[in-house]
């Protein structure tokens, strides 16, 4: 017989979690599992419900993706004493904390925001000026992207400026879209670059940035989804930092299964991010999200 | 004197409204099926999974059984959360607690100015608050979710006491109370009158600014004292949880029974709502349905409930 | 004017002056009240009568004058305060909280008094026993009719030991045994030493029991008088400032054949009700509060369901399923509850007036403002609407202006069978003598009314016909102008034998 | 007459001193603005602007009836992300112009099955309304969500210059954002519905008093098909506005816009009590959101403190509106 498992998305009314969902359940069997999957709605009190309903139901694994690491570990740490095995999945618990999970397969975010710097450096050897458009304000990524872009490893000490930098309510394509119109308006041509948090806000960029004129931008974005990929083929969008879900998803069973097994598994474990530019994205196959 | 069975209240509570039969339909349902439902340790979850908005309706229910409504909850959820976490390095885990629902208070004492004294429209000036808080919330934490650092504060919501958890029996004394307020004291049976007809009440002698006034401060308070329960919960705080909170919990006192238009609900009544639709939500878990198809039932649910209850409504003013 | 000393007073009204924007309501107005005395108040529509007892109460704050209750003077007071110094209100427009018990309504933020819910209850009880009123105190009081609402709120009145009870209009939805029982409790009361105002158009009521009256008109307070020394026809010229003759038109004269007729109305309430109007008649309905009277013409007039009833006009059947259909088929129908069912409070008279006849100022779908413009100030000039303007909202007119407003707005397309449900609620002398002549007018060319009313002198008088109605069944059809009093009523009641 | 002529401008004045507050904040804010970041005023802002107007404008005008019906409609944000998400998918199936009609009139079913919802349980009260309409929302959301299995839809062929959406959400007329003009346009026409059709007046005495309103022979429950689908078809046009403007829809586009619109037809001086009520009023309500994200933005205020500025400034003007009432 199949363990019972279950995958606890943050949002499944967001693609790559969807994605990820249909893919654990693809996966799922020939690992062993019997995946069911459960949506906290982007609520963080929700998720943390979920977490003690698996219990109830008996589950033996939980993989889960959380709105907020540290609000979850609550919850956590019942799925614990109940003798869960619980992985975290794109994402992973911080310092103290880290005990309340058995593994987590994460590409790291903080991670995806230095690739990005890095990018920046690269390809303004000389410097430049850009603005920044994060995700949702409050969300563990857009966080994590942000600090990683700005951090030690990321832009700082380098000569790329950033103008502005703001965050938007929801992950809304339209709304780093007015973002970024009204900072076209307000730096105009001094914007030589654009690091924005997602692809799908990438969209919205570029749709703004067509209708002021401005060419030659270098955006950024991250995720590698079917919107990224496109861009970046077409020329609207430099690179893509992409999230291999599918790798993620097998690697969280894999240690799933391990962990069953009675293996030792390494708490954390990186699913390296696959930077999509104008060079080596024929590379790669559409992405199915 | 001859106790009519109309009169009787639980047996108004039992007929008037349909979530129960709605709760039934949920607990007979699942006898049947092969889940986990009936287990001590699911039945306890599912209250204590209500608990947080469970707290929240009964302070709303007294807006609005008085003819307002208090669309701010989520924003006071959300900042009096974070104050109970940000101000304990400050001054310690209680003085923390009492300040932030002191908060709570305050604003539903700036709520009650707009609403009651000032005659502003319920609806849209604490949706419009709610936005206010919910920024405030971002700039305290500067959207990063904010962390206790003291272990005990997490116990109080986590925490058991002979088995019981102690949210659920926080929302049990919590229910009693203000069951009783609503119903067996002098303000309960005021704001009851004001909502049915505020001018009425007015001509009737009843000081009733002063009185929906309170109601809006009970409420903010009791959002208060919910947002430091989920922060304490959650062991932390974060201007992201009472997105849909405010609707949601208004949405389950109307279901409950509880009539938007004042003067006609009550908190057993509300508690019914916020139940069904915790249940619900458990069995659909249990039942492995999928999160779309859980959404579009969710909201045939809500409709159905209040469309059953205004279509008896509707036959009982149109009997032939 | 009486020289009676201060310490006699119950209430000194001195100069008392309340301007609405664009109205002077009260202008120096002074009237004494002496203590354990019935004192009336009578004055044609919008004088400013219910202005001043809301001012007396609390409700509004005057803008002049002084005010002395129980030889305290009075300032800025609210409802609570003048009725913990016992002064108690009834007011004009119905006053109890729908959506709780009756007994709560009598005790109406009192409940701590009271000792709660079963005090409340219990003590409503006595207090409705004793103005012999059977309704449950648990009931809730939307399920109520209005003449038992407004026996309720007597009890509500009496409730408080109050010092002076001020009824305004308290006897407009009240049937003659009601107003028997009312009058009664008033004259116990007096008896206890406890004054009373009481306002009313049905003079007949302050000949009855009132010792003094005032005479208010246009915002003054213009005669104040024992009620022995005036005369009838003295007090409606001095209100209306004309004398008028008869207080009714002779009916219309000529009668002809069956212009409609109703077959078999059943609903939860009638049972098999038919009737037929002829042309030029005015058929009234008698009955008793809760009889059916309403109901009836509401399932005429498409309002409510009802079952396998048929309406023949000109001996087609026409079908009803609604007020429109109604409408298209030449009928009006002025509705029981004017704040209710009748008017659109915040609207101007001009929208109020003109919302029925939309048909008649309107192309294609499109309104023409041009045609729409003369009908407010048309039919406000017809009717004399007190208004400084067809702009202002109608709310804030007086009850019986408001009243005429509806009248108005059917009057605009000139419904071939007019259904009036108590149209004459509220309104003063002189007003409805102008809608009995309206009404005259109507049936003369060639319409037809029902009438209903609770004053029966009024159907009575007005109608070619009366039918009576008892417990939702038509007992009886006679014609008011052969027949003895106490037949028609016998029949109202339900009694088999009917005297001869 | 000229007495009646002269009572008219009076009230016409009378009419815009109502929204003469909300001006002087509109007023200062643009002045303000301009003073510290004289961009705003620039040719390229003042498109940005009519831009980010679009969408919002669509549903607030729509909700306009709905609210002076006596109503409300929760729904929109929900009808916003199934119109988006079917209209686009629809683009490379069945072509442009059908898809643009399929997705207008999905918009317009969607908010004629919440009016026979409503009416068919008999509900005349706009709690009722309130809550049956977000439980429609949630459903007409998880169909978006069931039909597009949660992915975000694009439609690359947006992009090439002489495709219709792309007009739509970046096309110009000289100077003049193309979804402005159809802003205008539809202005114009529901201008006209709302003042000078006998179905617009029905509307309004249905919001005013709907016993009295049925009593004299309108048509209410018409008028409440009548506001709910147009509320629905404006709901539509809102979501084929956004989803030409950014070229793509996720099925969760709409959140947020059911508060925002409702914010501002009452910021705009829409009483929630109904019957009064004007789609001007609306403009002015929208333009105050609009420039305030706008303002905001140019001036650099953190987003933070954007969000507590727009509740207190909304929270403001909802409460100076009532106080002149
Ligand atoms: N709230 C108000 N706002 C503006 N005007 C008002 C208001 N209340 C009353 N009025 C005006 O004041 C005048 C006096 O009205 P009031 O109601 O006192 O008359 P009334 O004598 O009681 O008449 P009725 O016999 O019809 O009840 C009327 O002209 C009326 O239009
Ligand atoms: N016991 C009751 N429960 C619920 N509604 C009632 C009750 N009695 C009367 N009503 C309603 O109150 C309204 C007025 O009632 P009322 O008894 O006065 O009507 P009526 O006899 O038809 O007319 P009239 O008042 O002219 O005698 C009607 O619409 C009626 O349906
Ligand atoms: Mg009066
Ligand atoms: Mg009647």
């Amino acid at each position: 017989a199949k363990v019972k498992a279950a995958f606890i998305v943050s949002n499944q009314a967001n693609e790559s979690q969807a994605f990820s969902a249909r893919e654990f359940v693809k996966y799922g069997p020939s690992y062993g599992f019997n995946v069911s999957t459960f949506d906290a709605k982007g609520d963080t009190q929700v998720e943390s419900e979920i977490v003690t309903n698996c219990i109830a139901q008996n589950f033996k694994v939980i993989f889960l993706n959380p709105n907020d690491i540290h609000a979850i570990v609550p919850a956590l740490m019942k799925a614990k004493q109940a003798g869960l095995i619980v992985g975290m999945f794109s994402s992973y618990l911080q310092g103290a904390d880290q005990k309340w999970s058995d593994f987590a397969a994460s590409s790291d975010d903080l991670l995806g925001g230095q690739l990005a710097a890095q990018q920046f450096i690269k390809h303004f050897p000389n410097g430049a000026t850009i603005v920044e458009i994060g995700g949702q304000a409050g969300h563990n990524a857009q966080i994590q992207r942000h600090d990683g872009f700005n951090g030690d490893k990321g832009i700082k000490g380098s000569n790329i400026k950033v103008l502005d930098f703001k965050a938007c309510q929801q992950w809304a394509t339209d709304q780093a879209q007015a973002i970024m119109e009204d900072d076209i308006v307000k730096y105009g041509n001094q914007i030589q670059g654009v690091f924005v948090h997602w692809d799908n806000g990438a969209t919205g960029v570029i749709q703004a940035a067509k209708a002021a004129g401005l060419k030659n931008l270098y955006i950024v974005g991250v995720d590698g989804n079917k919107a990224g990929y496109v861009q970046v083929k077409s020329g609207d969008q430099a690179v893509s930092i992409a999230q291999d879900f599918t790798s993620m998803v097998k690697t969280s069973l894999q240690l799933a299964k391990d962990k069953l097994a009675g293996k030792t598994v390494p708490a954390f474990t990186v699913i390296p991010q696959i930077i999509y530019d104008k060079n080596t994205v024929n590379n790669y196959p559409t992405p199915e999200w | 004197m001859v106790l009519t069975l109309r009169s009787n209240p639980l047996v108004g509570i039992l007929t008037k409204q349909k979530a129960l039969p709605f709760i039934l339909v949920m607990l007979v349902g699942m006898l049947f099926s092969k889940t986990r439902f009936y287990t001590p340790y699911n039945l306890l979850d599912m209250l204590n999974s209500s608990s947080i908005l469970l707290i929240l309706a009964f302070g709303v229910t007294l807006t609005i059984v008085a003819g307002g409504c208090d669309l701010s909850i989520g924003g006071i959820l959300v900042v009096s959360g974070i104050l109970s976490i940000k101000l304990q390095p400050v001054m310690g885990m209680w003085p923390a607690i009492l300040c932030a629902i002191v908060f709570g208070l305050l604003i539903g004492f700036v709520n009650g100015f707009l609403v009651v004294h000032q005659k502003t429209e319920p609806f849209i000036i604490t949706l419009g608050m709610g936005l206010l808080l919910t920024g405030v919330a971002q700039q305290l934490t500067d959207a990063h979710p904010l962390p206790s650092q003291i272990s005990d504060f997490m116990m109080i919501s986590n925490g058991t006491f002979y088995g019981l958890p102690n949210l659920v029996i926080i929302t049990l004394v919590l229910f009693l109370l203000s069951a009783w307020l609503m119903r067996y004291t002098q303000f309960g049976r005021n704001l009851y009158a004001i909502g049915g007809d505020y001018e009425v009440a007015r001509y009737s002698g009843i000081n009733v600014i002063r009185t929906k006034w309170l109601a809006f401060v009970l409420s903010g308070g009791t959002a208060a004292f919910a947002g430091f329960l989920l922060s304490s919960k959650l062991n932390t705080g974060s201007a992201i949880y009472g997105d849909l909170t405010a609707l949601v919990v208004n949405c389950g006192v109307v279901v409950g029974g509880t009539s938007f238009a004042g003067g006609i609900g009550g908190i057993p009544q509300s508690a019914l709502g916020l139940l069904a639709f915790g249940m619900l939500d458990n069995v659909m878990n249990m039942l492995d349905i999928t999160s779309y198809i859980q959404i579009l039932l969710k909201g045939a649910v809500i409709v159905a409930i209040i469309w059953l209850d205004s279509f008896a409504q509707k036959r009982k003013r149109e009997a032939i | 004017m009486s020289a009676s000393s201060d310490s006699e007073l119950i209430i000194s009204i001195r100069d008392v002056s309340k301007t609405f924007p664009g109205v002077r309501a009260l202008d120096k107005v002074s009237i004494d009240v002496r203590k354990g005395s019935v004192h009336g108040i009578v004055g044609e529509n919008g004088a400013g009568k219910s202005t001043l007892m809301k001012i007396l109460s609390g409700v509004y704050q005057k803008d002049s004058g002084t005010i002395v209750f129980d030889g305290e003077q009075i300032e800025g007071t609210t409802p609570q305060q003048s009725m913990k110094r016992g002064l108690a209100i009834i007011y004009q427009e119905l006053n109890l909280v729908s959506t709780m018990s009756v007994g709560e309504n009598i005790f109406l933020g009192r409940f701590k008094e009271m000792k709660g819910m079963r005090g409340s209850h219990a003590k409503a009880r006595e207090l409705l026993d004793s103005i012999d009123c059977k309704v449950d105190t648990h009931k809730l009081v939307s399920q109520l009719s209005v003449s038992l609402k407004q026996m309720v709120e007597i009890a509500k009145a009496l409730s408080f030991k109050s010092k002076l009870i001020i009824m305004d209009e308290p006897s407009s939805s009240l049937t003659a045994e009601e107003m028997a029982e009312l009058t009664k409790i008033i004259r116990q009361l007096r008896e206890q030493g406890i004054s009373i105002i009481y306002i009313s158009h049905k003079l007949d009521e302050i000949f009855e029991f009132c010792d003094t009256v005032t005479v208010m008109r246009d915002g003054h307070a213009i005669d104040t008088r024992p009620t022995l020394e005036f005369t009838r026809n003295d007090m409606i010229t001095k209100m209306v400032g004309r004398a008028i003759e008869n207080e009714y038109p002779p009916r219309p004269a000529k009668v002809g054949g069956t212009l409609m007729e109703v077959r078999s109305i059943t609903t939860r309430k009638l049972k098999d009700v038919s009737f037929t109007l002829r042309e030029g008649e005015i058929l009234g309905f008698v009955g008793l509060v809760g009889a059916g009277r309403t109901e009836i013409v509401r399932a005429v007039f498409g309002a409510d369901k009802a079952r396998g009833h048929s309406v023949f006009i000109g001996g087609k059947r026409v079908p009803i399923r609604n007020p429109r259909d109604a409408k298209r088929a030449g009928f009006g129908l002025i509705p029981e509850d004017r704040k209710l069912q009748g008017l659109i409070l915040p609207f101007s008279v001009e929208t109020n007036i003109s919302m029925a006849s939309m048909d008649n100022f309107s192309r294609f779908g499109f309104i023409r403002r041009s045609l729409e413009k003369g009908i407010g100030e048309r039919q406000v000039k017809a009717l004399s609407v007190k208004t400084p303007s067809v702009r202002v909202p109608v709310g804030n007119l007086s009850g019986g202006n408001q009243q005429k407003c509806i009248v108005g707005r059917w009057l605009e397309i000139a419904p071939k069978i007019f259904i009036m449900d108590e149209p004459t609620k509220g309104i003063d002398v002189g007003a409805k003598y102008e809608i009995y002549l309206l009404m005259k007018r109507i049936a003369e060319d060639g319409g037809a009314i029902i009438l209903i009313s609770s004053e029966l002198p009024e159907v009575l008088n007005m109608s070619n016909r009366v039918l009576t109605i008892f417990e939702g069944r038509i007992t009886g059809e006679f014609d008011p102008a052969v027949t003895a009093v106490d037949r028609i009523m016998a029949s109202a009641l339900g009694m088999k034998e009917v005297p001869a | 007459m000229s007495g009646i002529a002269k009572e008219g401008t009076l009230r016409s004045v009378a009419d815009f001193m109502r929204s003469y507050l909300l001006v002087v904040l509109i007023a200062a804010l643009v002045i303000g603005t301009a003073i510290f970041e004289p961009r705003f005023l620039s040719g390229m802002n003042l498109i940005n602007l009519m831009r980010q107007f679009g969408p919002l404008i669509m549903v607030a005008l729509g909700m306009t009836f709905v609210i002076m019906g006596g109503f409300i409609d929760l729904s929109v944000a929900g009808i916003i992300n199934l119109v988006a998400v079917v209209t686009i998918s629809l683009i490379q199936i069945v072509g442009q112009v059908p898809a643009l009609i399929l997705g207008l009139a999905i918009g317009a079913a969607c908010g004629a099955l919440n009016s026979a919802v409503i009416l068919s349980s008999g509900a005349l009260t706009q709690a009722e309304a309130l809550f049956m309409t977000f439980g429609m929302s949630t459903v007409y959301s998880a169909l978006a969500l069931l039909y597009s299995h949660g992915s975000t839809m694009h439609f690359w062929d947006i992009n090439k210059s002489k495709s219709l959406f792309q007009a739509i959400g970046a096309g110009k007329v000289g100077p003049v954002s193309i979804s402005f003009l159809i802003f205008l346009a539809l202005l114009a026409l529901l201008w006209l519905f709302q003042t000078k059709t006998t179905e617009g007046r029905a509307i309004r005495l249905t919001g005013g008093n709907k016993i009295a309103a049925e009593l004299v022979g309108i048509r209410i429950r018409r008028s409440i098909v009548v506001i709910y689908t147009l509320c629905g078809l404006m709901a539509g046009v809102g979501a084929i506005v956004l989803f030409s403007r950014i070229t793509t829809a996720a099925p969760v586009i709409g959140a947020g816009f059911e508060t925002n619109a409702i914010l501002a037809v009452v910021v705009g001086g829409t009483t929630l009590k109904g019957g009064n009520g004007s789609v001007l009023r609306t403009v002015m309500g929208v333009l105050l959101i609009i420039l305030m994200s706008n303002c905001l933005n140019l001036l650099g205020v953190s987003p933070y403190l954007q969000v507590v500025a727009k509740g207190a400034i909304l929270v403001f003007a909802i409460w100076l509106d009532n106080r002149k009432q």
